[in-house]
């Protein structure tokens, strides 16, 4: 049989995770059962107030010893309940990598049986939303500082969807142009997508004519 | 250069290994030499058969790939079992589906979109499952599935009857002909069209006169030489510069009658409009399906001889 | 009674030119003088004629000669290349032309041919078919079974795509970039083909084919072929592109690395040989010493080989044009017919180095071991009377031709080195190793040439060039290998075995699968004394 | 010579695709760089908001050209995750077989990218040769040569088709053959070795920091794979372990990259293998599709508020999609569709490792990482 993580070890460690951060204020961490193909998985999913965000941050990386951000994403909700207008949602890993030793000269590869591995040392897989109240400006604490690989996605999540983090340093655009206008995020939910039938497509077949409905409206 | 655990450079490998083995593959293209066993090691040109037996006594010899040899890299030839060759396909003068044919089965294979239309019954779940809108709807003039059976056929009998200022087929004599040297791939025209298609007059007894539409003029015909003919909504009217033959549109085909044929080319064009590809151009004959066709001639002729006993005891009744 | 003497004027008008012309065209001064004194007539004006159209019509000769010799360089460059990389080459091309499909063979091609040149190998067609078939159910039938005729040039595919690329450039515009340095600009490729052509003034196609040998043709070879690289710098700084200002940069660094061991090199072969003169060092190989310079300095051979690959800026050395970082390097803003020029000359210079090694070290026009066939008791005489028939050129062109392939092979299995590693590499090995190779030479011919090598001097260095290259060959550790101790990825589930091509069959896999599990115990024992110590 | 800026993009050899880094050179050496992305931004994400959770898997097909296979995947097992359906075992079988025949494809593109990177272009042919072989198998799979549209949410499109097992297993042996070939023309060849040894350095724990998973950090001397550290198919039942490389001192560089991938070749070669010989029901035999054996039931709707997501062990790295149930059409189109590119995440990494080389040592680093351009900009 093939050296994987059994679920059982993955189970035990996110519920002792989740009992860690639940202690926290405004943090629910909940244990939840993803199932996908055949083999279910556990992982912690935490609710979280967007003033909090910034201390669960910390005590993840430093006590949980959380190393890796996956995913940084926002969603917005216009016809959502007033309190979660837009949604960010983190998707962090627990890995436990660390650097290999050098003995005699020598680079040791650290080759662990994932099937043995027990405690903290369980890879986890946590996921974070933050709700966000109806706002013009939504916004919450960066974490580009902590974990260097959140950087270029909070770079693509303001630019796609509007979401702006505090203490980013170079914010820019990374996926639309550069001279995009100011306030245009694509992926909000005002901007629809155009059908060009086939009789535009074929007034300008190439496209030079063509112009985005809400062009040059700041949305 | 830092101290690394292997792959140490050496003074021997700076030329001998890579040039060794460089030489060795083209020594493989060679003529007679190319055979030698310290040339070639293991699976090299070795060729090998397509289908073990189990599956092969299952499957038939019908199947594309029984009784077939292949090389797993193209590389052996059997006309000449001496010389080597590299392995590259001189398209278009050596075309893939003659090297290895098992890939390019119609239905497999995600060619070009061909819709059967005696089958079709505008149902349009092919325009809904396409991912980005590239099939409509055209009216064309066909014959149906139903009235395709031959007299004596089992499913005979079924279809609709000749009328007045209706339309009829009558079947082409050289059809067959035509047919045999149509090859959809390799000769990009829509298929060769099965009837010729008129309209119906006059019927007195058993002689109709017909107006052919292809304006031969009017003519008396055998009623029995003639099907019943309609004008009816067909799909598969595709926009070859939308379609990304993801193949959705054949799955979700309900009736049997939607295909990905295995055409992969002739569908390049100069504008946006020479993509845009008419129902005529993509219509697949029966005989290329003829099991599906037959599977759903049966089905809807089912379906017909129940509807017309219930309706024959509703009489009675 | 003579008139016409009587009428004309009986004193001279001294009117004497002295046309002196360069060695080795004409032996002696050319004086036209008293051309108005007809009563003497024009004979002095004779010998002039005669050497202005001689030379003339000798340049003319060689240098066409060169041109069409050169054809088959691109062609090698290629259809060798396409064999080494497992691609589409000629003869697969004409094998699948004559194979037929159930009995109709695939456009009769070779009726096409003038005067049914092309009947034999419908014969050929007809004898293949017959014995082995031609069925559409054969796979390698239905390969080909439906192509179009494709002409009589398929008969040498590819040969005269020089012409159509030729023409390709003529027709193209000629682009100077914005605020490009305009006179170097242009200047640059004039240098870069004047020089190129001009080597090949000096280069004996044969015993007496060749525009001019001087005393010292070899070191005018070297000067001229060392102008070229400045012509590279020219182009790379004037084209107001930053690519192609490093890659002339590039060329600049790389010419000290290289340049110096080349000529030191050359040095060695002219003191073994005893001349600055080519044809004297092609003579003394093929008459005097009949021994050839690559058994007698195999060390000068392979350095010389080298430093001519880095001179013609070839892969492993060619940083100036390396298309990964740099676009095209230094003649990315180059087009057209001066783009299509450089790149002839860069064939060219590939040419003429080919050329030198075959004249330097392979016995120029001196059939391979002339002196011993000619030697051999019963054959002796005829092998004479055969190759005194077959001109020398012929064995020039496949010598150099043969060491073109060689180029060819290395670069299509090496990989580009960088800069510095170039300069590192000439300064450190090829430098010391070409001063050697002159200190070789000079012992070679002080103390051993007493007129001829004995019979020791050429065997041992014969045997020491193959022990050098056993040394180059043999596997070192072998067991190592075999013994998977090469740590190649420590645990990965098969080693990489370097040197082996196992027959991987479907039992040999089944086998892998059983020794997988070894495998794996074994890397849970390191594993397990890995996490010990980690 | 002074310090300038050079914009190698967006039509560049080294950038395998279209985007510009923006390098500061000091003659021949690299002092600064900054990536500029989005040259080719599809906006995937926003198509994927009006289409349904079937037509959406054509998209994810052409999220990246090389290894088309994982991408459509790792939506499908997404989406799974959303819908909570049940796959059957057959159909993960089949699954794994096509995902690990695109990853030797993918890795066989890089390979032969990465050669011309270094100045070999007979690499390039070979691997392209080779990758022939395995774009054989996966259009006998799902029907096409690039993208293939193969999975379905609940199962696959089409099982295995007759004789399959046979000529997969003739090719992929001969494949492991050949293998042997690229390391002879690449690990024997010392001017390969001195221009990837000692180039490019990275550490482990900066990697993961950075957010480099993959082959990039298994290279580092770690065996995390997401195949085995987060299980998500039928990798547990086989026999077979993550490749892990033994990098040099300073860390891991471009040789342990270019070895580590070569032995995940082997691997994912090895995997097929076994896969068609412990598949459920036998490779040889044949379910026509929609069968429940190899396509279980799905249900075409996401419930408001439902969420899914899935780490998934891509050829480049850690891929993932969360999706959010309940959008146009109650819940027949994902509300957001969000996608987790390794690429995305790998480009700025990988630039800032090339501060302090040569120019030459430009494309080596950047080839040495693999990467994908389509995934990148989505």
């Amino acid at each position: 049989m093939g050296k994987t993580v059994t679920t059982s070890s993955q189970k035990l460690a996110a519920e002792e995770m989740s009992s860690a951060l639940s202690e926290m204020d405004g943090v629910v961490a909940v244990v939840s059962e993803r199932k996908s193909g055949t083999s279910p998985r556990n992982i912690v999913s935490v609710d979280c107030s967007s003033e909090n965000w910034r201390s669960l941050a910390e005590s993840m990386r430093i006590e949980h010893g959380v190393d890796y951000c996956s995913m940084i994403t926002g969603v917005h909700w216009p016809e959502g309940s007033s309190d979660k207008n837009w949604e960010v949602i983190y998707h962090f890993m627990r890995m436990g990598v660390e650097n290999p030793p050098v003995i005699d000269g020598m680079v040791q590869p650290i080759v662990k049986d994932p099937s043995k591995l027990e405690g903290k040392a369980v890879p986890l897989e946590i996921e974070v939303r933050i709700a966000l109240p109806e706002t013009r400006d939504p916004k919450v604490a960066s974490v580009q500082d902590i974990w260097v690989g959140a950087d270029w996605n909070e770079k693509e999540t303001w630019d796609l969807v509007g979401i702006d983090f505090e203490g980013h340093v170079g914010m820019r655009r990374v996926l639309q142009p550069h001279e995009t206008p100011v306030g245009f995020h694509p992926l909000q939910k005002q901007h629809k997508l155009r059908y060009h039938d086939f009789e535009e497509m074929y007034d300008d077949a190439q496209g030079f004519l063509r112009k985005p409905s809400d062009a040059g409206k700041i949305k | 250069m830092s101290y690394h655990p292997h792959g140490t450079p050496s003074f021997r490998n700076l030329v001998v290994r890579p040039m060794w083995i460089t030489l060795k593959t083209a020594l493989r293209t060679v003529p007679f030499l190319g055979k030698l066993k310290f040339l070639k090691s293991g699976y090299h040109a070795q060729p090998a058969d397509m289908m073990d037996s189990e599956t092969s006594r299952r499957v038939g010899a019908s199947h594309p790939s029984a009784e077939q040899k292949f090389s797993a890299d193209r590389e052996t030839s059997q006309l000449m079992p001496f010389v080597e060759r590299p392995v590259t396909v001189m398209y278009p003068y050596e075309r893939l589906d003659d090297l290895e044919p098992w890939l390019f089965v119609p239905g497999n294979y995600n060619g070009r979109i061909g819709v059967i239309w005696e089958t079709c019954t505008a149902c349009k779940q092919c325009v809904r499952a396409c991912p980005n809108d590239c099939l409509h709807m055209t009216s064309e003039v066909r014959v149906n599935v139903l009235d395709t059976a031959e007299e004596g056929d089992e499913w005979h009998g079924f279809g609709g009857e000749v009328e007045v200022g209706g339309l009829a087929a009558m079947p082409r004599d050289d059809f067959h002909e035509i047919e045999e040297q149509h090859d959809l791939v390799k000769d990009h025209t829509s298929a060769p069209q099965q009837y010729e298609f008129a309209e119906v007059i006059d019927i007195t007894g058993d002689v109709a006169t017909v107006n052919w539409l292809n304006g031969s003029g009017e003519q008396d015909v055998d009623l029995s030489s003639i099907k019943p003919a309609e004008e009816d909504i067909v799909s598969g009217r595709i926009d070859l510069g939308r379609c990304m033959f993801c193949g959705l549109c054949m799955e979700a085909c309900p009736f049997e009658s939607f295909f990905m044929t295995n055409e992969y080319d002739g569908m390049s064009g100069f504008s946006r409009e020479d993509l845009w590809m008419d129902a005529d151009r993509t219509r697949v004959l029966p005989s290329v399906h003829k099991e599906r066709v037959d599977m759903e001639l049966a089905k809807r002729a089912k379906k017909e001889k129940s509807k017309r006993e219930r309706k024959a005891t509703k009489a009675e009744a | 009674m003579d008139n016409v003497h009587d009428t004309l004027p009986s004193k001279d008008l001294d009117l004497t030119v002295t046309i002196s012309l360069p060695t080795g065209i004409w032996p002696e001064d050319i004086v036209l003088g008293k051309v108005l004194n007809l009563q003497d007539g024009f004979g002095g004006m004779q010998p002039a004629l005669e050497g202005l159209f001689s030379a003339t019509m000798i340049c003319t000769i060689v240098f066409t000669t060169m041109m069409l010799t050169m054809l088959p360089i691109p062609y090698i460059e290629r259809k060798f290349i396409g064999r080494l990389m497992d691609r589409l080459g000629a003869t697969t091309t004409l094998r699948s032309l004559w194979i037929g499909e159930s009995g109709v063979t695939a456009g009769k091609w070779w009726d096409q041919l003038p005067f049914g040149m092309g009947a034999p190998i419908g014969w050929l067609n007809k004898t293949l078919n017959s014995i082995w078939g031609n069925d559409h159910h054969l796979e390698a039938v239905s390969r080909v079974n439906n192509r179009g005729y494709h002409g009589y040039w398929f008969l040498l595919p590819g040969f005269f795509q020089a012409f159509a690329d030729f023409t390709k450039f003529a027709g193209k515009e000629h682009i100077v970039p914005k605020e490009a340095d305009r006179p170097v600009y242009e200047v640059a490729p004039v240098i870069i083909i004047s020089t190129t052509v001009l080597v090949f003034a000096f280069v004996p196609f044969g015993p007496h084919f060749y525009v001019s040998s001087p005393e010292l043709s070899v070191v005018f070879m070297m000067a001229i072929f060392g102008v070229a690289p400045l012509g590279v710098f020219f182009a790379g700084w004037s084209s107001n592109n930053k690519y192609t200002l490093i890659g002339g940069m590039r060329s600049a660094a790389q010419l000290t690395a290289y340049e110096i061991p080349l000529l030191i090199t050359v040095l060695g072969v002219c003191v073994i040989s005893g001349s600055f003169n080519v044809v004297e060092i092609v003579d003394f190989q093929a008459e005097e010493s009949n021994v050839w310079n690559l058994f007698m300095l195999p060390l000068g051979a392979a350095l010389f080989l080298i430093t001519m690959i880095a001179e013609v800026e070839r892969i492993p050395f060619d940083m100036p044009e390396a298309e990964a970082e740099l676009v095209e390097g230094w003649w990315t803003e180059y087009g057209g017919m001066r783009w299509g020029l450089m790149f002839a000359a860069e064939y060219q210079r590939c040419y003429a180095a080919c050329l030198l090694f075959a004249l330097f070290f392979l016995g120029g026009w001196e059939a391979p071991f002339q002196g011993t066939m000619e030697a051999l008791p019963l054959l002796g005489g005829p092998l004479e009377l055969l190759l005194s028939i077959i001109p020398g050129i012929v064995w020039v062109l496949i010598k150099a031709w043969a060491l073109f392939a060689v180029f060819v092979w290395i670069r299509a299995s090496l990989h580009r080195v960088r800069t510095d590693q170039i300069l590192e590499f000439g300064w450190q090995w090829l430098l010391p190793l070409s001063i050697v190779n002159l200190a070789i030479a000079m012992f070679l011919r002080v103390w051993v040439w007493d007129g001829s090598w004995g019979i020791i001097a050429p065997v041992v260095m014969i045997l020491s060039g193959i022990l050098g290259l056993v040394i180059l060959v043999v596997d070192e550790d072998k067991e190592a290998l075999e013994s998977m101790k090469r740590p190649y990825s420590t645990y990965a589930v098969t080693k990489a075995y370097p040197g082996r091509h196992p027959d991987s069959k479907l039992e040999d896999l089944q086998r892998q699968y059983s020794s997988y599990t070894a495998v794996q115990a074994a890397s849970s024992v390191s594993l397990s004394d890995t996490e010990a110590r980690s | 010579m002074a310090e300038m800026w050079i914009s190698m993009g967006p039509q560049h050899p080294m950038t395998h695709g279209l985007w510009t880094l923006k390098v500061k050179v000091d003659g021949e050496t690299v002092v600064d760089t900054e990536p500029d992305l989005g040259y080719i931004h599809r906006g995937v994400e926003k198509i994927c908001e009006s289409r349904d959770f079937t037509q959406i898997t054509t998209y994810c097909d052409r999220l990246c050209y090389a290894s088309a296979n994982t991408w459509s995947h790792s939506y499908i097992y997404a989406v799974e995750d959303l819908l909570e359906v049940e796959v059957p075992e057959r159909a993960e079988y089949i699954r794994l077989i096509a995902v690990e025949l695109q990853r030797i494809a993918s890795h066989l593109m890089w390979l032969g990218a990465y050669g011309p990177d270094i100045g070999n272009l007979s690499v390039m042919v070979w691997c392209l040769r080779e990758r022939e072989m395995m774009m054989d198998l996966l259009q006998e799979l799902g029907g096409s040569r690039m993208h293939y549209n193969f999975p379905r949410v609940g199962g696959v499109k089409r099982d295995l088709p007759h004789g399959f097992a046979q000529r997969a297993r003739a090719k992929v042996s001969l494949f492991l053959d050949r293998i042997q070939e690229y390391e002879a023309l690449f690990d024997e060849s010392t001017i390969f070795l001195i221009r990837t040894q000692g180039v490019g350095y990275s550490k482990p724990e900066e990697m993961v920091n950075h957010g480099v998973t993959g082959p990039n950090l298994r290279a580092g001397g770690v065996n995390y794979d997401v195949r085995t550290a987060h299980p998500y198919s039928v990798y547990s039942e086989l026999e077979w372990e993550a490749p892990v490389e033994r990098p040099s001192i300073k860390g891991a560089d471009c040789y342990d990259r270019y070895r580590i991938r070569v032995e995940e070749m082997r691997v994912s070669a090895l995997m097929v293998l076994e896969a068609l010989d412990k598949i459920p029901l036998g490779a040889d035999t044949y379910h026509s599709p929609g069968d429940p054996a190899i396509l279980a039931k799905a249900p075409s709707r996401a419930k408001e508020g439902t969420s899914g997501s899935h780490h998934f062990e891509d050829s480049r790295g850690e891929s993932m999609f969360y999706l959010a149930g309940g959008g146009e059409g109650r819940g027949k189109m994902p509300y957001r569709v969000s996608i987790r590119s390794p690429m995305f995440i790998t480009i700025p990494y990988a630039s800032k490792c090339m501060v302090g080389y040569k120019v030459a040592d430009i494309p080596a680093i950047m080839g040495s990482f693999d990467p994908c351009i389509g995934e990148t900009d989505r």
